[in-house]
């Protein structure tokens, strides 16, 4: 299986400085990373996936729209023939919602992984080399509390 | 080819009238009638003159939420309870992309459900009518706040819907907020807005102009920001504004900030032609915060002292909620609260730091270099200098997603917590001033025991929000503490 | 006749066994054997060690509640959620009073009905065993803090009990906080306290002692907070103490704090005996506060940039709701964390304010004034010099409640916000340095075009609950801003 | 009916800045004001009223005892024979409580108003010239909120 990771900011959003963190920290970590930028579409993560042949999408969202943006992107995906780990990440709702509620919904969205905006760089890639090397049960998925 | 000159009188119509065809609300502008109104309101509305004639920094935090009724409600409490002087009305991320359809969904959805899934005010689908329900509504002063790379009908219609003030421009509202617009393109829609305010200004309606001086709020060396602010402030003038704002963002070292807030009015006013009143506003830390409120509280403080001892016309507030998300009214008031507490208490003291001049003579020399290469690169005209500056690379923000900007150029923090540059990429900047940062970042790098490498910026652009000013290596000592 | 000598051990012996009978835990108390409990703790927990080997400056917040559960919890709390370097116990009221019986009913109260009457821990009533289970659960050093005239029964205990400083004394603890005791019989108390902390430091556990250098935190000239804290210094000193912490509470300018706190360590190291380590300690602002959380975060923000300036080994930190009542715990980690963000971004930023070293200067003069008149009002004994000065009034303390101290001289700002004597009485000053006050305050009248009066004294006790740091009248103009 | 006011703080509490404004403050605004200082018991205050003949009996307290420090304070001033109108104000709970609470237990122990520490000196002048002016029906004592 390849190791290589697409990431990018969904939607119209244009914060650019944690996906310039964690391009960085995954390939510290040693990954090849495709960093799409901010304000990347669904069709062109689907797109990236497929022609880099990913192991995992990587979606980055700031600014409070992120569960618009992701309306049907496990569809997308799937369309293109796309199959990845999904993980999301960030500031996920608008206003101070509490973040187990904003995790559930997007576990329904279909992400393997939903991550608030205080995680270190270090434990998605933790996570991630976990999930790419052992197909984890949910109840062992459910450990790492993300 | 487009260039810094004034847009003629049937140009203007022609784009205004075109634009304002772009969504049904359009119609309603009518200039003459606007003026009329703009008339008709009390002086304490009247954003350029109660900004100019304050007599110490006016506090205006950011709020938008998408309904009217709310907007009014929320601004009263914010100018009622928290104390703002000045008030925002901050834009949904829909409208900034010009899809109005998709803000009239979230706008429908709110009204319906009650639920806010939009993250600012659409004054576009609001209207002329559902602006001036607003303005009349509150007893102060409102601001247009967003980052719409094209403002045209925005503009078009917050005009005419009674707002005097405007923030953002054709650089500072595209590289820190898009990767879709290019610059050049930027640059002329901006021209029509900056036009449409001095078409206002002309009848006697001075629209304040605000560029959005803290750019990607992280890190960005003070002399890039006021250049941005010049080439702004300088087009803006062109098309026959007369009031601006010129801004600058909270970096968190005193003596920078201070020497950059009194570089950035003394640069305002010689760069700019005399018939403009500059004003400066002083934004709080714009980078990551802490996520916790009470560090945040901390956060917020510094940038109120930091105003107190520089006294900028006007503060934009943070509040202790912004790690999170769209802050609480509360949470908004309490920061400015904050804010003026310490303003009030620090501001009627004498405090005169050392090095400041010395700071502020660095960024004018700083500043002049790349103001000096525009006007090369240009042929001494600002707009095409600005476009070849940005493409060859003399001209740069750090962290830009735009692609008109190269993002090559990398902050961090020396010794002290000013911020230098570490990697100069293609940036104009004379050897010796080259050779000021370098030896101040190896000074940090020796004091850390560690190479200036990327970890560095990394560490400093997470350094406010883990509680400190200078991404210091864990385990490594702590400076001259 | 009674002087500064160090009490013979027999005597000491003699009091202590006396103390001891007045309430039954006072029986638990074994000099040796505390000793050995001392010397079992583990290094983090000593308390001289920790704060004299502090590279920056540690916090501490003030707390107390009456159950010993509901102590230790509270303490856990505000060392793992507020950081606190260091920990407090707040003592009630009742205890402060030697009313042991009212607290026993008060502490029964709480153990019953779960009601906090009680304004503080009661730790006499706790005993010896009771207070160890605090030390032992909690992992940081922990102070008594309390206000108690008479504290010799509370020292013994709580020395026993694992305590390794011990806040107060005989002049900070009686002028400010009480009208019933003569200062001829505090200072004897005290006396004892010190002498015990100097048995306890002559067998190697060396027990820090703070004199309360905010006395009765409202506008409070520095000089007279200085001499006091050398005189309490003094006497701890000769009676073997060894590491004494000089205390200085905020007046809310920057420049007059930081030249306050830089005086107070200076002439702390001259006046006190070599042998004795010398720690200062910053109150945030003692007076009043605003009515408003988020104002009262600014409050405590400037404090944590004076912190950040000065570096004092030690800063004592305040909650937002300071206002209303003693905080919840939650407010009063907030308070800690506030102080810790600003301190932490600004104390690696070289900030040198002009005029400190005018200002300590000054603030070094009076102190020296202050203190030649104690020694020869004494013939050169402190204890002497110090009851016969407060009985002259040439020593005295603004606002002071007690009867041994005239509190007839009166403080106001003056137009740069600093503390000034606005009224002498008898205070012992140079003339040249009246001159200086007298000029200070006459600009500030100037300003405000009002004359020197109570009323000025009375608006800056309320300018910053208020808001500002002068207390302006209303219609005035606002002075240069 | 004379116009002398008997100011304290009660109990062990030594807060003396608000009496000190509420001195200056009452005597200013022309009455005869008998300061008896902090840590004054209930006794004293109930002497000196008599002694002086007071028509009102201010209490301060700030230090949170105020509770304990007022039980059987209107027996005391009645037994020493004391008819003055009693106010107390300050910070008169320990810990973050509702004031209406609060006004509500010192009402119930006999003060006729109850401050709270944000009272402005002038509101409790202007309150005092009512009470010993008029006698003032219930209804028209609540519309002055104290
Ligand atoms: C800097 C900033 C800006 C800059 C951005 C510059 C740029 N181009 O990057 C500017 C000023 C331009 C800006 C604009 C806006 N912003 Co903004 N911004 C911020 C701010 C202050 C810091 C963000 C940041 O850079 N943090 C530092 C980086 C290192 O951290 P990070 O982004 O959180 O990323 C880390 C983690 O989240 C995580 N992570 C992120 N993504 C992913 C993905 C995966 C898979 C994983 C595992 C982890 C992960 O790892 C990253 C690295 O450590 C935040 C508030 C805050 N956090 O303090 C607001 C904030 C994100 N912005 C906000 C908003 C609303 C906006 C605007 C819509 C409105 C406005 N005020 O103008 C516009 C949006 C424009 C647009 N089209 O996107 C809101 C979002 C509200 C919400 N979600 O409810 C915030 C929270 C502020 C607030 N409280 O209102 N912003
Ligand atoms: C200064 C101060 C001190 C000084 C007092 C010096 C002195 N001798 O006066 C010192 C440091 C010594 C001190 C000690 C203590 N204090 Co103290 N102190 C304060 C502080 C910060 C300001 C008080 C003040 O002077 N305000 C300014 C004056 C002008 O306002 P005022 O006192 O409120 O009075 C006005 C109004 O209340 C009103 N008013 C007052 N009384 C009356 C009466 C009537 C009839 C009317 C109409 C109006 C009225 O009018 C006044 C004038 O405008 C307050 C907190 C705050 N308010 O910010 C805490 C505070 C009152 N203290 C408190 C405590 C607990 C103590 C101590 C018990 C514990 C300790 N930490 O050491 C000791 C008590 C010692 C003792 N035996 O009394 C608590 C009380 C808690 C509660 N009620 O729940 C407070 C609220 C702090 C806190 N949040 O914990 N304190």
């Amino acid at each position: 299986m390849s190791q290589t990771v697409v990431l990018g900011v969904i939607g119209s959003d244009a914060h650019v400085v944690g996906i310039t963190i964690l391009e960085q920290a995954f390939s510290a970590a040693g990954f090849d990373v495709v960093n799409l930028g901010v304000q990347t579409s669904q069709e062109e993560f689907a797109e990236a996936a497929k022609a880099h042949d990913a192991s995992a999408v990587l979606v980055s969202s700031l600014y409070g729209h992120a569960e618009q943006d992701c309306q049907g992107f496990q569809g997308v995906l799937e369309d293109a023939g796309v199959d990845a780990v999904t993980y999301i990440g960030g500031n996920l709702a608008v206003g101070q919602d509490e973040f187990e509620e904003t995790r559930r919904t997007f576990r329904e969205l279909g992400f393997d992984r939903v991550f608030d905006s205080e995680t270190d760089p270090e434990d998605a890639i933790a996570a991630l080399r976990e999930d790419l090397q052992i197909t984890p049960t949910e109840s062992e998925r459910a450990t790492i509390s993300s | 080819m487009i260039r810094d000159e004034r847009i003629p009188s049937d140009e203007l119509r022609r784009i205004d009238e075109e634009i304002r065809s772009n969504w049904p609300t359009g119609e309603d502008v009518d200039f003459e009638e606007a003026i009329e109104y703009h008339e008709s309101l009390p002086d304490h509305k009247r954003f350029a003159d109660v900004l100019e004639s304050a007599d110490k920094p006016l506090l205006q935090p950011r709020a938008g939420v998408p309904r009217l009724d709310d907007q009014i409600e929320l601004l009263q409490y914010l100018h009622e309870e928290g104390k703002a002087d000045l008030l925002p009305t901050t834009i949904d991320s829909y409208t900034r992309d010009n899809e109005y359809e998709k803000a009239q969904q979230g706008l429908d959805k709110a009204l319906e459900t009650g639920d806010d899934t939009l993250n600012g005010f659409p004054a576009v689908n609001h209207g002329v009518d559902g602006c001036r329900q607003l303005i009349d509504a509150v007893d102060a002063p409102i601001e247009v706040r967003h980052g719409t790379p094209d403002a045209r009908l925005l503009a078009a219609i917050t005009f005419a819907g009674g707002f005097q003030s405007f923030e953002g421009g054709p650089i500072s509202y595209n590289i820190p907020y898009t990767k879709r617009h290019g610059l050049e393109e930027t640059i002329e829609k901006w021209q029509f807005v900056d036009r449409l305010a001095g078409a206002y200004t002309e009848r006697g309606v001075r629209i304040n102009r605000e560029p959005f001086g803290p750019l990607t709020g992280t890190l960005v060396p003070p002399s890039i920001a006021i250049a941005v602010m010049l080439v702004e402030g300088k087009l803006a003038a062109t098309q026959g504004v007369r009031s601006i704002t010129l801004g600058y963002g909270q970096v968190g070292n005193v003596v920078q900030d201070v020497a950059a807030l009194n570089a950035l009015k003394k640069l305002g006013n010689e760069y700019l032609p005399d018939e403009v009143v500059v004003t400066t506003v002083f934004h709080e830390w714009m980078g990551g915060f802490p996520p916790d409120e009470a560090r945040a509280n901390g956060v917020i403080s510094l940038g109120g002292m930091t105003a107190a001892i520089a006294q900028p016309d006007k503060v934009i507030t943070k509040s202790p909620q912004e790690f999170q998300g769209v802050p609480t009214k509360e949470a908004n008031s309490a920061g400015l609260r904050t804010t003026r507490q310490v303003i009030d208490m620090a501001i009627e003291q004498k405090i005169d730091i050392d090095g400041i001049e010395e700071e502020q003579d660095l960024i004018e020399r700083e500043t002049r270099c790349l103001m000096d290469t525009i006007f090369e690169h240009g042929d001494g005209d600002v707009v095409q200098g600005t476009l070849k500056a940005f493409d060859s690379g003399a001209l740069d923000v750090p962290f830009a997603p735009s692609d008109s900007a190269k993002g090559a150029v990398l902050p961090a923090r020396d010794d002290d917590g000013r911020v230098r540059i570490f990697e100069w990429a293609d940036l104009e900047m004379d050897e010796d001033i080259k050779e000021i940062h370098k030896a101040r970042l190896s000074q940090r790098a020796d004091t850390e025991g560690r190479d200036q490498s990327f970890r560095m910026v990394a560490d400093d652009v997470d350094a406010i929000s883990d509680g400190k000013l200078i991404g210091r290596p864990q385990s490594q000592p702590q400076g001259d503490v």
